[in-house]
């Protein structure tokens, strides 16, 4: 069924995700799609990115000849300095994450459950390669939002009633952006709200391709 | 003066290695390890180490060329994501691995070296590595209580070392070892570079000489890097 | 790029102050205390502060200066020793005064920076000023719990800051600075010196930006010497 | 009683804990007679001295020209540096103490019990004026030394049966140095034992001086 829907593009999910971003923010982007949102966050607003393995004020990619094996990101991948650029054991970048420090952080997920439970560490069937830093961004920013497929490849919808994977947080989710619509909650006491549909996506598609209760508040 | 400084790092292993030790390694992924100090520990064969490090290097590379030897018996670990020895070893049930995420590890090892043998945190709860360890409960909210870390050795890479073991450490390879250094009852710590005393600037140490109980200059400096980036493929993204 | 930087202290307290809050502020002694803020929340009068801090001040320096027009109704310190007039309110019942252990004290306010709730310490068991707190054994030894702190703002002296709100401190003015920086929901920084973008060095940086939210030049910098020792001294004694 | 002994002045006695510093050792030494044990320190050994305010490595008083407001001691006294100087916050200086990563304490105490119970930081009748670091340095240092009068100015003993002013931690005194005599004890399960006597002390007068149950192994 969402095959049949245009939905959002990787980058357009990005796109979306960086809107979330407001002038001032130190913000830490997760592997994989979530790195995408850097490339989005507009022109007049100023965004710290933080990196776990201690580097504040990521910069980007390098030219090969500028490439330092000792600036990397927590991808591992190598990147470069900027003027606002500090560095700091990985106690004191978790001190900045766990004490709140970081006002959003964008996360892949494997499921999301309507309470807000994340899973993303665990991928099933396959050797445990540990939570990394996930469970302490869940954890510790002040807002969690959840870049993902809408369903996962063989159709299972990945926002549910409750997790079936093992957690990565409890009631940490504060916003979903999938491939198909946004869900939304202005406090993690609240249920989420269906806010934003995707091109060619309809109330009924989702509705159908969600098992997450929700509620709807589209503009 | 009594300086620090050892001749290589087989000296400055010698008398500290036993079997079924606990050894703690600075680094995250491959940026800052102790790469002269690992194939030290090669060479000497030690086995049945418990290691302490965010990760488990790489097939050949890093704590990766100890777990190829079957010198490891432990690992205490955030992401072991990058080794297929070490699959193969876990699967086959010959190593076992304790996993803490990744601020939960930073902050272990900060407490141990810093007297404190638990602490609090939010980090982990409901999940299944909180799974049989005390909670208490904080206004309202609930958090699990970690233990602090403290290893036999622990081994750490600086850029810079004075003759007194004070330390500095280099742009994101500074990253798990200033935590390493401290929780180790005895600490070796690997510098790109020793300079004379009194060179390194007292307001910029990052490791004061307290922590540090051996120095030698590193003689390999490989820095492997694990994913290389450029803006080419940046802007083709 | 939007600079955390505010042409005064009163400018950069606006909006902030609440009688009843709790302030965090840095300094050992009168060495590395915010000497320019601490005058602006004498200028705002501000009522029934809960102060955390190290020490007190002195009569006519530092938070001597904030106890002198009563705004203080309580401290949370390790060390009160060098100030009559709060001898005197303390023992009018005018003050309240909360005794931590010097190195919990700055424990407490590192972990309420870092998200921690508590940790155990083996100090203070078995003394006044852990009756009442729980305590956990550890390995046959007893620990005791202590809290950490979250203040509604955090005042700093640093010695140089960039328009980002990176800091540097300057030698033994380092001390409760930046553990002070880190536990205020804002942090404000006086600095001696105002730098340019980028002019700090990334591995020389004692506070990431991220800890302090707005940033004055210090136009007090009398840094008072509360014992001055002086090496003809040295050799009579 | 202890009027009629010589004894060991302010300095001998601070020689005598000075010759408890061994090569390469990190010591912390208190306010007061402890901090002359500096000026006893053997010559051919290396010692980095600490202070709990964040300086490692503490230099001697300064010329009057060199004296740096920002360069102070736990004491609040201006001091200089070293070649072997770092500075540290008070987080991280507290680490070193409460980790247990300073070899040796030197303290002044006001009473000592039997079973190593300390009490320096309330003085009787007096305002309370708090523990600064002191609570911290007996609970990490891996070895107390005390020094102090044998006998309190009115007479009475200050090696007790147990304290009886608020304690500062309990069972960890190692060794006391008074003006008169120097108890020891090899672990922190041992009773102290009566090791040297001061000059004109004999173990009667130390018997009729001291409240405590002690051993005796004199040299």
């Amino acid at each position: 069924m969402s095959n049949q829907i245009t939905g959002w593009t990787r980058d357009q999910m990005a796109a979306r995700a960086a809107a979330e971003l407001h002038d001032g923010y130190y913000a830490n982007l997760g592997i994989g799609i979530p790195t995408l949102v850097a490339n989005h966050i507009a022109p007049d607003i100023d965004i710290t990115l933080q990196s776990e393995n201690g580097m504040l004020g990521l910069g980007p990619f390098p030219d090969e000849i500028d490439v330092d094996a000792d600036i990397i990101n927590a991808g591992k991948q190598t990147i470069t300095e900027l003027p606002r650029t500090s560095y700091c054991s990985s106690a004191d970048s978790f001190g900045m994450i766990r004490g709140g420090h970081i006002q959003l952080s964008v996360l892949g997920a494997m499921e999301v459950a309507e309470n807000g439970d994340l899973a993303n560490w665990m991928v099933p069937g396959k050797m445990v390669k540990g939570p990394g830093g996930a469970m302490d961004l869940v954890a510790g920013v002040k807002r969690i939002i959840v870049l993902m497929d809408h369903v996962s490849k063989n159709g299972t919808p990945k926002f549910r009633k409750s997790c079936t994977l093992p957690l990565t947080g409890t009631n940490v989710v504060d916003m979903i952006i999938s491939n198909l619509a946004v869900f939304e909650r202005p406090d993690r006491q609240s249920p989420f709200v269906l806010r934003e549909l995707a091109p060619g996506a309809t109330r009924e598609a989702i509705a159908a391709l969600t098992e997450a209760h929700y509620l709807e508040e589209l503009s | 003066m009594a300086s620090k400084i050892y001749p290589d790092a087989a000296s400055a292993l010698d008398g500290l290695l036993f079997n079924g030790m606990s050894i703690a390694a600075g680094g995250f992924g491959l940026c800052g390890i102790p790469e002269t100090l690992i194939d030290a520990l090669v060479a000497a064969g030690t086995k049945d180490i418990t290691a302490v490090s965010n990760n488990a290097g790489v097939d050949d590379f890093g704590l990766g060329k100890l777990l190829d030897r079957r010198q490891i018996r432990k690992m205490i670990s955030s992401y072991v994501g990058e080794n297929k020895e070490f699959e193969r070893q876990f699967l086959a049930g010959e190593l076992e691995i304790e996993f803490s995420p990744q601020g939960t590890l930073a902050e272990r090892m900060r407490a141990g070296g810093a007297g404190i043998p638990g602490f609090y945190t939010r980090t982990g709860v409901g999940t299944a590595l909180a799974e049989g360890k005390p909670t208490m409960d904080f206004e309202g909210e609930t958090f699990v209580l970690e233990r602090g870390i403290v290893t036999d050795i622990a081994i750490v890479k600086a850029w810079k070392a004075d003759p007194f073991g004070n330390l500095m450490f280099r742009k994101s390879a500074r990253n798990f070892n200033p935590m390493v250094a401290t929780c180790g009852r005895i600490t070796i710590a690997e510098a790109e570079e020793i300079v004379s005393p009194g060179e390194l600037e007292p307001d910029l140490i990052h490791t004061p000489s307290v922590f540090v109980q051996r120095v030698i200059l590193a003689t390999c400096n490989e820095k492997r890097i694990e994913k290389m980036t450029v803006s080419d493929r940046e802007t083709l993204s």
